[in-house]
């Protein structure tokens, strides 16, 4: 709508002179750019191993910026790791995830919840119990009714409230039938989430499900007083049950919350309540965050999907910026699907040749080098519980070994295969990934050609779609996955399961149908023991890649820029890497 | 250049085609009682509420191998006559045949093979010649529109068609900028013949060259016209040019021919008044007539506008001779001598049309105050009363002029109208005497009533002339329609000839 | 500036208070372009009594309106005005222009001196009332209030005949016709009662019934103040109408000069008959031939050496040891007050006048 | 005149519809001829892996199950008659004009276009006079010195200031004049609340939008000169005697600007619908961030709202250039 393309050549030559001289300008302030009064740095991962600045002091204003809008603040409706994160800090479900650096922040604690969750009927019923004397912003009491509203507002009413996941109707008894607290309107609401009394709730599971706490770690549990809700407008007046109360909210462009006066520390040994003041920004444009982060007149960034790629190169090359650095894993795997239904990959053989074919060392080039992402080589990333190290098809230095594929391919009775490989055409990582595998494939006789969807509709009609895929002759799909909740079901159930395949939508990229697969996810969830789950969910990831369905590319990270100024830094891995925002306060005045 | 080899071939062709009389010549292109109309479109839903009437029934036709000049004043409708006879515009109504075939309504289709046969010159070298293209593709154009695949080929018939104009066919590949006016012209010219058409309709294609180029595109074209046999219709504003290269001339005036003789018997003896004040008032370079001022008749203002053309005859507002008749009955086409139709009741250089109606209109007697003793004493009627003094004279004129000013407004063409209206209304009435005229029963009525009131017209002058002050402000002429007051409705002899 | 030589001496002293009203010495205007030197005028002199009409007459490009310009101190002004060069002497009522402030000239311009141009509709603003741009013309050069200008300008247009003046004052030039429109120009031209009317191509936009009306009323005021005029045109038939004095100019230089009757009856210069023989006449039957002159008009870049008309001219050749070629010809005294620039004989002119040329006109 | 509005603004509504009926085609056609499902399009607007009833629901509660003519005539009644939505334990209503809400995030749009319609103004008329002053007096200066010094170095610039991308002068101006010198504000502040805030804040990106202009102005204006100094009438207005400077301005500049009233109007409206990359390098929440969000969200409410209001916008901004050239240029009748 702006900038009209005047296309001359003597401009063109102005331009580019300009342009030259400007960038100079541009690094010379970049590098003067140093502000006397900054704190000094912490050093580069060390949230991911320790708090960084840990502090009780209170005050300040705390901003966080974005430059998207979040899908939606309300609870019950947002699907985002950042909002999973973020909302607690006014939304408080029965469960939660200690701030903890690393690993150690996939320990799940009780919230609004006394304590975990007591399973009976052999992990198909779950009852909690709530802490005594919670109250909302205004004062009334929170009830244990109000968290199984919550549930069945947010599960249950997905033409309203449509964008968040819907667990709870997959897996509560009769959840298919209920028709959600807007059209059903009798008192009973869900019959299998009862409240025996204001503090208790039991929830009635149609299958044995041992991580049911994991579950309630949504804010979908956060409790909404019924009286108060109207829907998709709830979003305007969300009634805090945390510590901070959402002061004002201006969609799409800024939020901005308060302490929460009524919110008791007595009932919540988690939150601190620090700043004075939060403030979300949103439609930041990406440069101006990365600016503000080191400024300090950002807190952090609250997407925490990481710096952008010009300031990424600007602060590695800075020892003094890269130690206000963090480079965490994102709990997402970067890999390559195999299609199994189409030929010739249903013969296990071809896809051990891609396997082998796939220099993963370029493909990690490719995608921004090693800040970016470790080469993988399981299904599950390090930093999700069930992780074991292992690597199937183990080529030297990881850059693919020619010889073996060719092997594989002549075990398959195929000399050259001629496919296609999709990529999100607005992610350039991932067309530059998929560049890079179809240059090693070339190297072994597979010629795959880059088709290019967008990235909105990649799954609802492109990849997603397995009658697509097999018309266009779709052999391999580059793809991203992350986790609901931290742990090996969370994370294979979506993409081996048999039965998550559908005709659109599908997030089973490879169509895997292996029934033995199949049959140790359900085994594994109701499996109460963790150690032998977790044991399990290893099993499943060797299997996954003894069929090789998938190509393991990259252990996804990001690369954060943590500001100096704030406090209670830690970077969690139950949020995708980001900075747990439950307790962060800031230093500056 | 164009003279050089022009003597041999114009003997072989001038002189069958010069010895035959014009009139036993072969009629090439017909036109009956052609009208074309622009709609003017007003209001929210665009309704039409007049219309611009640029040529507004006019009958003539051109022989083979004469060339027909049309003369008027700009915007009298010559143009758009050309544009309409040659088909780039499509006529409102009436007539157009050429050769026989009656093509005023064949489609753009049917009008390609006819298109050989007839081509147009426009008058702007400049603007009719496409820049981006070579003069080769320009003159070519013809041919590959039309299919035709000339005899030895497309481009040595250009080269040789660049020649015959008098360009090298060395500058087939050049562009037209390289070019000067002249030149431009004579490559449209070029383009013009090149596929030996039969008629040629110019559109002042000399008046934007200079003095001295001019003279030479017109020897051009006469060379032409007897190397190939040409039928030319030349539209043009200069009498002097018309003059030169015309067998015959039709004079044009809003839309109407309103006569159309031989050149000789035209330029000699012109019939048709407004003929007259149009030839008086072209310059000529001759000092020895200086001082002979005499002769020149003024017309006082412009050409009123043609969205509201007056009644009757159409001069009637400026012309010196107009009498009642003028005013309400529309004189036509008629040949008077042989080979001079005029369209007047009163014409010069012959016997008077209305000889009955001798009361001149008011306007007549300030028109008359511009014209020379010589001619008003050489015409069939001496001007009356002329008392008005040079002073209301150059008002009156210039009251006209404002009035025809503004074309936009169609309103303000009537304004002389009212004030000599109510007169002819109120000594209609007092005079009913039925004496019979030449013309029809309307007619008569009129031409008494105007007669009569020839007693009263001097003193009849001082009211006329207030009646038409208001009527000339702008504001005040609202209704385009030429009739009194309401009151005097029902006794009006509202004409019925119009 | 100063290195171009004098090399016309027609006129009869070059000393300076001249007794003309204005008078133009070896007037040089020169356009430095990047294909070269334009040299529009180069070396006129001529001078205008007042009450007295001179004609400027001459094809485009042949530098008739640059001279014009220069009198008017025009064309040093605007976007092309400082690339002018221009010399000699422009004596205005005892002022000498050329060495002028521009500043003074501006203040002599519409005041002393004034001009009409050819296309009356492009020549008035098209956005200002014709009475507003007539008042500004007035308060320019007179301090009054502007109500007593308008007062004025309703005045002015009474005087050139427009009807209603106190309405059409306040009227647009595209409400007026193009007869209007040029009384409306001349009406803001004389505001000031200009001793000096320059009026460019006046008629040569409007009809011949309008163009005799404009004429006349040029000549009436004319009468009436006194003025100077300066008539230019291409049209032999106005010169004829309404010139004292003619002047034809040919290649930004002056060819033949003198009474109108002298240069009508007797034209001495081959161009001037090249001219009349290319007019196709209202007043003779002339079944002939024009007799156009061959070729174009001269580049005045290059302008021919010798006499400029020599590529164009019949007669080229007569004059021995080829100087039509390579002398440039002075303006000679031919006849009373009557001034040619040729290298042909008196002789062979009046022979080829009176045998070649005067016949077919 | 009245006559020529109400004839205009009837064009106008018909061209609105035909904006929205196409925009409507585009959305729904389009994906349906590469064979898109009414349920695939209903499943962008859930979260993850919906159940079939889930899918049914919200394709009925957005009104995707209905025939493309019905939720048309729905969407042009919501405008002109307001609306009901069923959107949660209550029937909301939607007013007049009621655009219908985001099927993305059930926000109602037209509170969210009105929020956000003050800020792209501010953008825009704030850059507009911006560059309608700059670009007008270089153009003017330019073209009365033609090849001169200054002419040359600022058409250069000019030159420079319409190729530079606003990613580029935006950022650098970021930069420059709000972290290496902060002179300006970086968050909007409403003008209503702090005039001088709201300008401090709102400058860099008024400066940068006009740089982009500007240099389009400045050759507008300096071409329009350059012709209309040729004129006739300005010959005239000199050998009237007028003075140079008066010529310049009153005769010269007056007719020279006129064309440019076109350009200009046509510009404003075009940027009131959204200065898209402006409003992203500024991080401003105008209407052209709304509508990259309803684009990357392919949420038609949101789509429609913007598309609608630029168009209103781009037709006010015809009528009102119309009839200004009209009031400039007694020559134009509007009828």
């Amino acid at each position: 709508m702006e900038g009209k393309q005047t296309i001359m050549r003597r401009s063109a030559l102005a331009a580019v002179a300009a342009i030259g001289s400007a960038s100079l300008l541009v690094a010379g302030c970049s590098k003067a750019d140093d502000n006397k009064d900054t704190p000094k740095a912490a050093g580069a991962n060390v949230a991911t191993k320790s708090v960084v600045n840990a502090s009780d002091k209170k005050g300040g204003t705390v901003t966080y910026e974005m430059s998207d809008v979040p899908d939606s603040f309300d609870p019950g409706n947002t699907y985002y790791a950042y909002m999973y994160n973020f909302s607690r800090l006014y939304a408080r479900p029965l469960m939660t995830f200690e701030p903890a650096p690393g690993s150690k922040g996939n320990t799940l604690v009780p919230d609004l919840a006394a304590s975990k969750g007591v399973p009976s009927d052999g992990g198909k019923t779950w009852t909690y119990k709530l802490r005594s004397g919670l109250k909302y912003q205004d004062g009334s009491p929170i009830t244990s009714k109000d968290v199984k509203y919550a549930v069945e507002r947010s599960n249950f009413a997905r033409d309203v409230l449509s964008l968040g996941p819907n667990y709870f109707q997959q897996f509560m008894k009769d959840g298919d039938k209920y028709k959600g607290p807007y059209k059903d309107k009798s008192a009973k609401g869900l019959s299998s989430i009862e409240t025996p009394d204001a503090t208790t709730i039991v929830f009635h599971l149609n299958r044995a499900f041992q991580e049911f706490d994991y579950l309630v770690a949504t804010p979908e549990t956060a409790p909404v007083p019924q009286a108060k809700d109207d829907g998709v407008d709830y979003v305007k007046h969300i009634v805090s049950s945390g510590s901070y109360e959402i002061q004002s909210y201006q969609e799409g462009k800024q939020v901005v919350l308060v302490p929460n006066k009524n919110w008791d520390p007595k009932t919540d040994p988690l939150r601190k309540q620090l700043a004075d003041k939060i403030v979300v920004n949103l439609k930041v444009n990406p440069d101006t965050i990365d600016k503000d982060l080191q400024s300090g007149d950002a807190t952090v960034d609250l997407a925490g999907t990481g710096v952008q790629a010009s300031t990424q190169a600007d602060i590695l090359n800075s020892a003094e910026a890269k130690a206000n650095t963090d480079n965490a894993f994102g709990g997402r795997l970067v890999y390559a699907a195999i299609n199994t239904k189409v030929k010739p990959f249903d013969n296990v053989a071809c896809r051990k040749a891609v396997e082998y074919a796939i220099d993963k060392v370029s493909v990690q080039t490719a995608m921004g080098g090693p800040i970016r992402g470790d080469i993988a080589s399981t299904v599950l990333p390090p930093d999700i519980t069930g992780y074991q190290k292992a690597d199937a098809y183990a080529t030297p230095g990881n850059k693919g070994d020619v010889a073996k594929a060719k092997d594989q391919l002549k075990a398959c009775g195929q000399k050259t295969i001629n496919t296609n490989i999709t990529a999100r055409s607005d992610r350039p990582g991932e067309v530059d990934a998929a560049t890079a595998i179809i240059n090693s494939l070339k190297k072994v006789g597979i010629n795959a050609t880059l088709k290019q969807y967008p990235q909105g509709k990649y799954f609802t009609d492109y990849a997603g779609v397995p009658s697509f895929d097999k018309k266009q002759n779709i052999g391999l799909m580059m793809m991203q996955w992350g986790a609901d909740w931290p742990s090996g079901y969370g994370f294979l159930q979506q993409i081996l399961n048999s039965k998550a395949i559908s005709q659109s939508g599908n997030t089973n990229l490879s169509q895997y149908t292996n029934k033995k697969v199949d049959d140790m996810l359900a085994q594994s969830i109701a499996e109460p023991d963790t150690a032998k789950r977790n044991a399990m969910y290893a099993q499943i990831d060797q299997q996954a890649m003894n069929d090789a369905v998938l190509v393991p590319l990259t252990y996804f990270k990001v690369l954060l820029y943590r500001s100096p100024y704030a406090t209670n830094v830690v970077s969690t891995a139950a949020f995708s890497g980001q900075y747990d925002y439950l307790n962060l306060g800031t230093t500056k005045k | 250049m164009s003279e050089t080899k022009k003597t041999d071939t114009a003997a072989k062709a001038a002189v069958p085609e010069q010895a035959s009389a014009p009139d036993e010549r072969e009629v090439l292109l017909k036109v009956e009682n052609l009208t074309k109309h622009f709609p003017i479109k007003k209001g929210i839903l665009r309704r039409q509420v007049g219309a611009v009437k640029a040529v507004d029934g006019i009958d003539f036709e051109v022989r083979k191998g004469e060339t027909l000049g049309v003369v008027g004043e700009s915007g009298c409708g010559k143009s758009t006559m050309g544009r309409v006879i040659t088909r780039l515009q499509d006529p409102t109504g009436g007539k157009i045949s050429f050769e026989g075939q009656d093509i005023t309504r064949l489609s753009t289709g049917e009008m390609r093979p006819l298109r050989r046969d007839i081509q147009m010159i426009f008058q702007d070298p400049y603007g009719s010649l496409n820049p981006r293209h070579t003069i080769g593709s320009i003159v070519s154009a013809p041919f590959r529109l039309q299919g035709v695949e000339p005899e030895g080929g497309v481009k040595k018939e250009v080269q040789r068609l660049l020649e015959l104009v008098g360009l090298s066919p060395e500058h087939y590949n050049r562009y037209p900028h390289e070019f000067s006016g002249g030149q431009r012209q004579r490559i449209g010219i070029a383009r013009a013949l090149a596929l030996k058409p039969k008629l040629v309709v110019a559109d002042e294609p000399v008046s934007a060259l200079d003095v001295s180029i001019q003279a030479q595109v017109v020897n051009l074209m006469d060379d032409l016209q007897e190397e190939l046999g040409l039928t030319y219709v030349i539209i043009a504003h200069d009498l002097s040019v018309v003059r030169h290269v015309s067998d015959r001339i039709a004079v044009m005036y809003l839309g109407k021919i309103v006569e159309l003789a031989d050149r000789n018997a035209l330029y000699e003896a012109p019939m048709h008044p407004y003929t007259k004040a149009l030839m008086s008032a072209v310059p000529v370079p001759d000092t020895t007539r200086r001082g002979q001022k005499s002769e020149r008749i003024l017309l006082r203002g412009d050409v009123p506008s043609p969205i509201a053309p007056p009644s009757g005859c159409r001069f009637h507002t400026r012309c010196w001779k107009a009498t009642e008749i003028c005013r309400t009955t529309e004189p036509q086409l008629v040949e008077l001598k042989p080979g001079q139709r005029v369209a007047c009741h009163h014409p010069e250089n012959f016997a008077d049309q209305a000889p009955q109606d001798t009361v001149l209109l008011s306007a007549a007697k300030e028109a008359s105050e511009l014209v020379p003793d010589t001619v008003l004493s050489g015409g069939s009627q001496d001007g009356t009363g002329s008392e008005a003094d040079s002073r209301s004279e150059a008002e009156s004129e210039a009251k006209s002029e404002a009035a025809t000013g503004t074309s936009a407004e169609p309103e303000q063409e009537q304004e002389q109208e009212p004030g000599s209206k109510t007169e002819a209304v109120a000594e209609s009435e007092a005079a009913p005497e039925p004496e019979a005229g030449s013309e029809g029963a309307s007619d008569k009525e009129q031409a008494s009533a105007a007669e009569e009131s020839g007693s009263g017209a001097g003193s009849a002058s001082g009211p006329e002339a207030e009646a038409a002050e208001p009527a000339s402000s702008p504001e005040a002429a609202g209704d385009p329609e030429p009739v009194s007051g309401s009151d005097d409705a029902p006794k009006s002899p509202k004409p019925k000839g119009e | 500036m100063t290195e171009l030589s004098k090399t016309e001496t027609g006129d009869e002293a070059t000393a300076k208070a001249p007794s003309a009203f204005l008078e133009v010495r070896d007037l040089k205007v020169h356009f430095p372009t990047d294909d070269g030197i334009v040299k529009s005028v180069d070396g006129l002199s001529f001078s205008v009594e007042k009450g007295k009409t001179l004609a400027i007459v001459g094809e485009s490009g042949s530098g008739k309106s640059v001279t014009s310009l220069a009198v008017m101190g025009l064309h040093r002004l605007g976007a092309r005005g400082k690339n002018v060069r221009m010399s000699g002497e422009i004596w205005l009522n005892g002022k000498e222009l050329v060495g002028a402030s521009p500043d003074e000239v501006r203040r002599l311009r519409g005041r002393e001196m004034a001009m009409i141009f050819q296309d009356p509709l492009s020549a008035m603003h098209p956005y200002y009332k014709v009475g507003d741009q007539i008042v500004e013309a007035y308060r320019v050069h007179h301090k009054v209030s502007k109500k007593e200008a308008r007062k004025r300008a309703v005045e002015m247009l009474d005087r050139v005949g427009i009807p209603e003046p106190a309405k059409r004052v306040d009227g647009y030039p595209h409400e007026f016709s193009g007869g209007m429109r040029q009384r409306a120009m001349i009406a803001m031209a004389l505001v000031n009662n200009p001793e000096l009317l320059i009026a460019d191509e006046p008629t040569t936009a409007l009809d011949v019934t309008v163009q005799a009306q404009i004429l006349d009323l040029i000549r009436d005021l004319q009468k009436e103040f006194g003025s100077a005029v300066i008539m230019i045109t291409h049209d032999l038939g106005v010169v004829a109408e309404i010139a004292d004095d003619v002047l034809v100019m040919y290649g930004g230089r002056c060819v033949e000069r003198g009474t109108a009757t002298e240069v009508f009856e007797k034209p001495q210069h081959p161009y001037t008959w090249g001219l009349l023989g290319s007019m196709p006449r209202i007043d003779r039957e002339t079944s002939e031939r024009l007799t156009p002159v061959k070729g174009q008009p001269p580049s005045l870049i290059n302008v021919p050496s010798g006499c400029a008309f020599h590529p164009r001219c019949p007669y080229a050749d007569i004059p021995a040891d080829n100087v039509s070629r390579t002398v440039r010809p002075e303006l000679e005294l031919v006849g009373a007050g009557h001034w040619s620039a040729c290298h042909l004989s008196a002789e062979d002119r009046e022979r080829i006048w009176t045998e070649e040329i005067a016949p077919k006109l | 005149m009245i006559s020529y509005i109400l004839r205009r603004t009837f064009a106008a509504v018909i061209l609105l519809l035909v904006v929205t009926a196409v925009t409507f085609a585009i959305f729904f056609l389009l994906p349906r001829l590469v064979g898109q499902s009414a349920d695939q399009l209903a499943q962008q607007y859930i979260g993850k892996s919906p159940s079939k009833a889930d899918i049914v629901a919200v394709k009925h509660n957005l009104g995707l199950d209905q025939p493309l003519y019905i939720q048309y005539w729905h969407f042009i009644k919501g405008i002109v008659a307001g609306a009901d939505y069923n959107l949660g334990p209550t029937t909301v209503h939607c007013d007049v004009p009621c655009f219908g809400y985001s099927f993305k995030d059930h926000v109602e749009v037209w509170p969210q276009l009105t929020s956000r319609i003050p800020i792209t103004l501010s953008l825009a008329l704030g850059a507009a006079v911006l560059w309608l002053l700059s670009g007008v007096a270089v153009g003017v200066v330019s073209a009365l010195k033609p090849r001169s010094l200054f002419d040359r170095t600022f058409m250069g610039v000019a030159l420079a200031g319409v190729s530079l991308p606003m990613f580029f002068t935006g950022n650098l101006a970021i930069l420059l004049f709000t972290y290496k010198w902060p002179i300006f504000g970086r968050t909007y502040v409403p003008f209503t609340e702090n005039p001088a805030q709201w300008a401090n804040t709102l400058f860099p990106a008024w400066c940068s939008l006009a740089l982009l202009y500007s240099a389009i102005y400045a050759r507008l204006t300096r071409s329009g000169m350059l012709e209309t100094m040729n004129e006739d009438f300005i010959r005239t207005a000199r050998s009237k005697g007028l003075p140079e400077r008066t010529v310049v301005v009153r005769h010269g500049l007056r007719a020279a600007l006129t064309p440019i009233i076109t350009v200009f109007g046509m510009d404003l409206g075009l940027l009131l619908g959204g200065a898209v990359i402006t409003e992203y390098v500024f991080s401003l929440p105008g209407v052209g961030q709304y509508a990259v969000q309803g684009i990357t969200d392919n949420d038609l409410p949101k789509i429609l709202g913007v598309t609608l209001l630029a168009a209103v916008f781009v037709v006010i901004a015809n009528l009102l250039v119309d009839v200004l050239y009209a009031a400039a240029d007694p020559r134009v009748r509007l009828s």
